[in-house]
């Protein structure tokens, strides 16, 4: 059974400096308010790992927290660049980041693999890319055909965090809407933690809830509005004007470490 | 007829559309290739199956999503499926018949760059990068790709290839090329009203090819650019 | 968009003589109805491809339609043997039937390499069995660890056959309950039949509901009770005494053709 | 005490559930340990997690179920999942504890036959095949067989091996074996209420070794057989 205890807490049991992490959530659900302790708990070295590392990402690589950055894609979606994010590659600031890319089928099929423990996944992809020549993915013949599939190496992230919609009492949780790769994440990984909007006595099932044990989920952490400015389907909204807002407050460096300072440091609730 | 009116962005738009006419299935992302999906729903194929890769089938959104994960996708779609789903089960053997692809360069066989502009290891420019495209490329049946007319984009040479396609149209802002039938090699076919070959020869990177039957696309009617311009406004 | 259409010219049409035919549902949904129809149409040296055998390919079996059976378990769940089945295997009647048998894990990796259109899938097992030398099973090795795996053949059937609560006028499938692999077995198929209890004019979705899109499947039969004596989850129950029942009925070879004549051949109906 | 008036497959019922007392989740077939599984959250460990491969995690059935997939079993779970996820997401992972397994063949390692008896080709009797016993048996931790004592089941030589296992229990109607320490071989360790060594030595198609400290099983208590007599009588 998953422990339900302050967010605080979770973060500073689950999450050590050098972690890999895995922080997922498909635009929806995304953990900002747990993003948002680690970043404020000051971890360093992290390995983050995330499909689109959207705002949260750009946020916690502007505040130096990351040595290894594995993603597929790195973008504002809808709004464009995510400032950040170019700044740690592009020039190395705060410090240098190091990247592993791959495409989305890619890191779907890896988390895939971590989740049934095996070491790699297979799919048609990346012949014929530059893509080959700059991230790992090997190949593999298959015994029956003769066809050459690509390999992707399994993720097995240290701590997995995700957003949910509810946990019961017991750490038993449910997320519905879009369900991205939260699942495989969490089964993926040595340690999870989830945050929720709320705590329920029974989850009542429904249409797309997917529900994830109590125990195989390390710790559970209330969040109200913990996705903000992504969202919680049937619960919250996305703040799609916070997406483009971001543009502006993350473009220059002290304009977005004032804005950390202000939103992120000196706060003490779950959301900026 | 109200084509003075519209802006080359609306032509682009609309034209896109308007090859969706037959699709059954169409993947799409953000930015101007999602609108000219969900505006082919309304003027030219009401059944197109819209598919995002954040796992929603057949959504309906009334209104244009900012991201491909907006709560109205999901809250509209026929139904949801998990991103390994999504792709292992749909994208890969192909049940999508048509891929809308955007990209920040595109070489003249068609072949996408949404990675870095300069070198990869000290980039000038660090871009997205590959996302959904690379095998939603391969899986689909039928890609087009929807990008601005500029020497930027249409180069020579990409600065990295991060999607291998085969587009049977790209739609521009200036026109439409498509692939030669003899080598591959995208042409221009079609120019939008008011444009000339001169000016898409000066947006194109390459020495462009220009189709002997070069044709002008059908401006935009009052529908059309009235049911885009609704759309928009939401 | 699936067409609605009798059972009777929905079998007719996408069931030949010498197909593979995928009939699924994992103890709930079996499309005992159209398996039915399959035996009075007398199709014959069919592959019959499914998990677990159960009632409905010992009657098909027994009525002599297959040349070839692949399944991972072949037994009448918590009564005993399937007696058909065992006196094709064992004594080859009505006619000689060629077997090739996996573990569930097999057959199921099987399936979602199939709906993946990949030509294999890997998972740990097979290793140190005696199945490895009867069945159809390689090894491949990760290229990143060197662990040896087992690779399984894709299954690709000509046609899947599966039961389902309900269709929308459009053919879009809903089932919920136990999901078994008819998903998989659907999107791995070439054609696909989908039987339903009854058409509604619009989806609703339900908890652990799972629709299958009216574009994956060639043709849709409305059979209520199609499932019986296996069941449709929330509509009908399974008749766990018919299943009892069996053991006597199909004992006896003679016993179980008068059977089959009067309760299938002779029937028009969709039940037994 | 109605030790007395427990027949010896309801003592091996309870002598297996007892096993569970410390078990999270526990993965069963159908027969005896599913029996024992059931009970074993009415007087052991209510919150011992059922799993069946049917896919349903979690089911509280009240009543013993027919088969693995019985419609009370996907109503009362936490949570069902396809069969391709079980397999792959559950079983192989090893997030299962426990798997109860039965068989028609148990060689003195512990590997099962569930396949054949006689030749693989020319079958004497054809059973039901694998299922999903091999992979189960690998990816849980800790594996239980429940089968009935026998020559025809303990047998020298398997005709064919099914089932790689190496179980920590072995629970008949006569006893209970365990792996020898030094060699993994099958060892008497404990027997049932009113039963012999020579019983077991009659019933087992190996020379059966006994362990030392050779203990009897705790007979069963009167809440434990009116548990069982209760749930089987529902």
């Amino acid at each position: 059974m998953a422990e339900i205890v302050e967010l605080r807490d979770a973060v500073a049991e689950l999450v050590h400096d050098g972690d890999a992490v895995a922080m997922e959530g498909f635009t929806h659900l995304i953990p900002f308010a747990a993003g948002h302790e680690v970043i404020r708990q000051g971890r360093r070295e992290l390995e983050l790992i995330r499909m689109t590392p959207d705002l949260l990402y750009d946020q916690l690589l502007g505040m130096g927290c990351a040595r290894r950055l594995v993603f597929s894609y790195g973008g504002n979606p809808g709004v464009g660049s995510l400032h950040r994010f170019r700044d740690a590659i592009e020039h190395g600031w705060p410090v240098p980041v190091e990247i592993e890319e791959h495409s989305h089928a890619g890191m779907a099929n890896r988390y895939a693999a971590g989740a049934a423990h095996l070491p790699f996944g297979i799919l048609r992809g990346y012949t014929g890319t530059d893509l080959v020549n700059h991230t790992n993915v090997k190949f593999v013949t298959c015994p029956f055909t003769g066809e050459e599939l690509a390999a992707v190496p399994a993720l097995r992230p240290d701590v997995a965090i995700v957003h949910a919609q509810e946990a019961d009492r017991r750490g038993n949780v449910q997320l519905w809407g879009i369900p991205g790769v939260q699942k495989e994440a969490v089964l993926s990984a040595e340690r999870a933690l989830v945050t929720v909007e709320r705590i329920v006595d029974e989850l009542e099932p429904r249409p797309g809830g997917i529900v994830i044990p109590g125990w195989v989920i390390d710790a559970v952490a209330v969040a109200p509005r913990g996705a903000s400015p992504s969202y919680a389907h049937d619960l919250t909204e996305r703040d799609n004007d916070f997406y483009k807002a971001w543009d502006t407050i993350s473009r220059d460096r002290e304009d977005f470490t004032r804005w950390m300072d202000e939103h992120v440091l000196d706060a003490t609730g779950v959301t900026a | 007829m109200s084509a003075e009116a519209a802006t080359a962005g609306e032509v682009q738009t609309i034209v896109a559309a308007r090859l969706l006419a037959d699709a059954r299935s169409c993947f799409i992302g953000v930015g101007r290739p999602s609108t000219a999906a969900i505006l082919a729903r309304a003027i030219v194929n009401p059944e197109l199956v819209l598919v995002y890769e954040s796992g929603t089938i057949g959504a309906k959104p009334y209104k244009i999503p900012l991201s491909i994960g907006d709560g109205e996708l999901a809250a509209t779609a026929d139904f949801v499926v998990p991103v390994v789903e999504m792709f292992n089960y749909w994208i890969q053997p192909g049940r999508i018949d048509v891929a809308f692809l955007g990209a920040a360069q595109v070489d003249r066989q068609g072949s996408l760059n949404s990675t870095v502009i300069g070198d990869y290891d000290a980039p000038k420019t660090r871009l997205p990068g590959a996302g959904g495209a690379p095998e939603i490329a391969t899986g689909c049946d039928r890609v087009m790709v929807v990008a601005p007319h500029s020497k930027r984009t249409f180069v020579e040479r990409l600065d990295f290839l991060t999607t291998r396609a085969a587009p049977e149209a790209v739609i521009t802002d200036l026109g439409v090329l498509e692939p030669d039938p003899r080598d591959g090699e995208l042409t221009l076919t079609r120019l939008h009203p008011g444009v000339t070959v001169e000016a898409a020869r000066e947006a194109t990177g390459w020495a462009l090819r220009v189709a002997e039957d070069l044709r002008h696309t059908d401006p935009p009617t009052e529908d059309e650019l009235s049911a885009l311009r609704e759309l928009v406004a939401r």
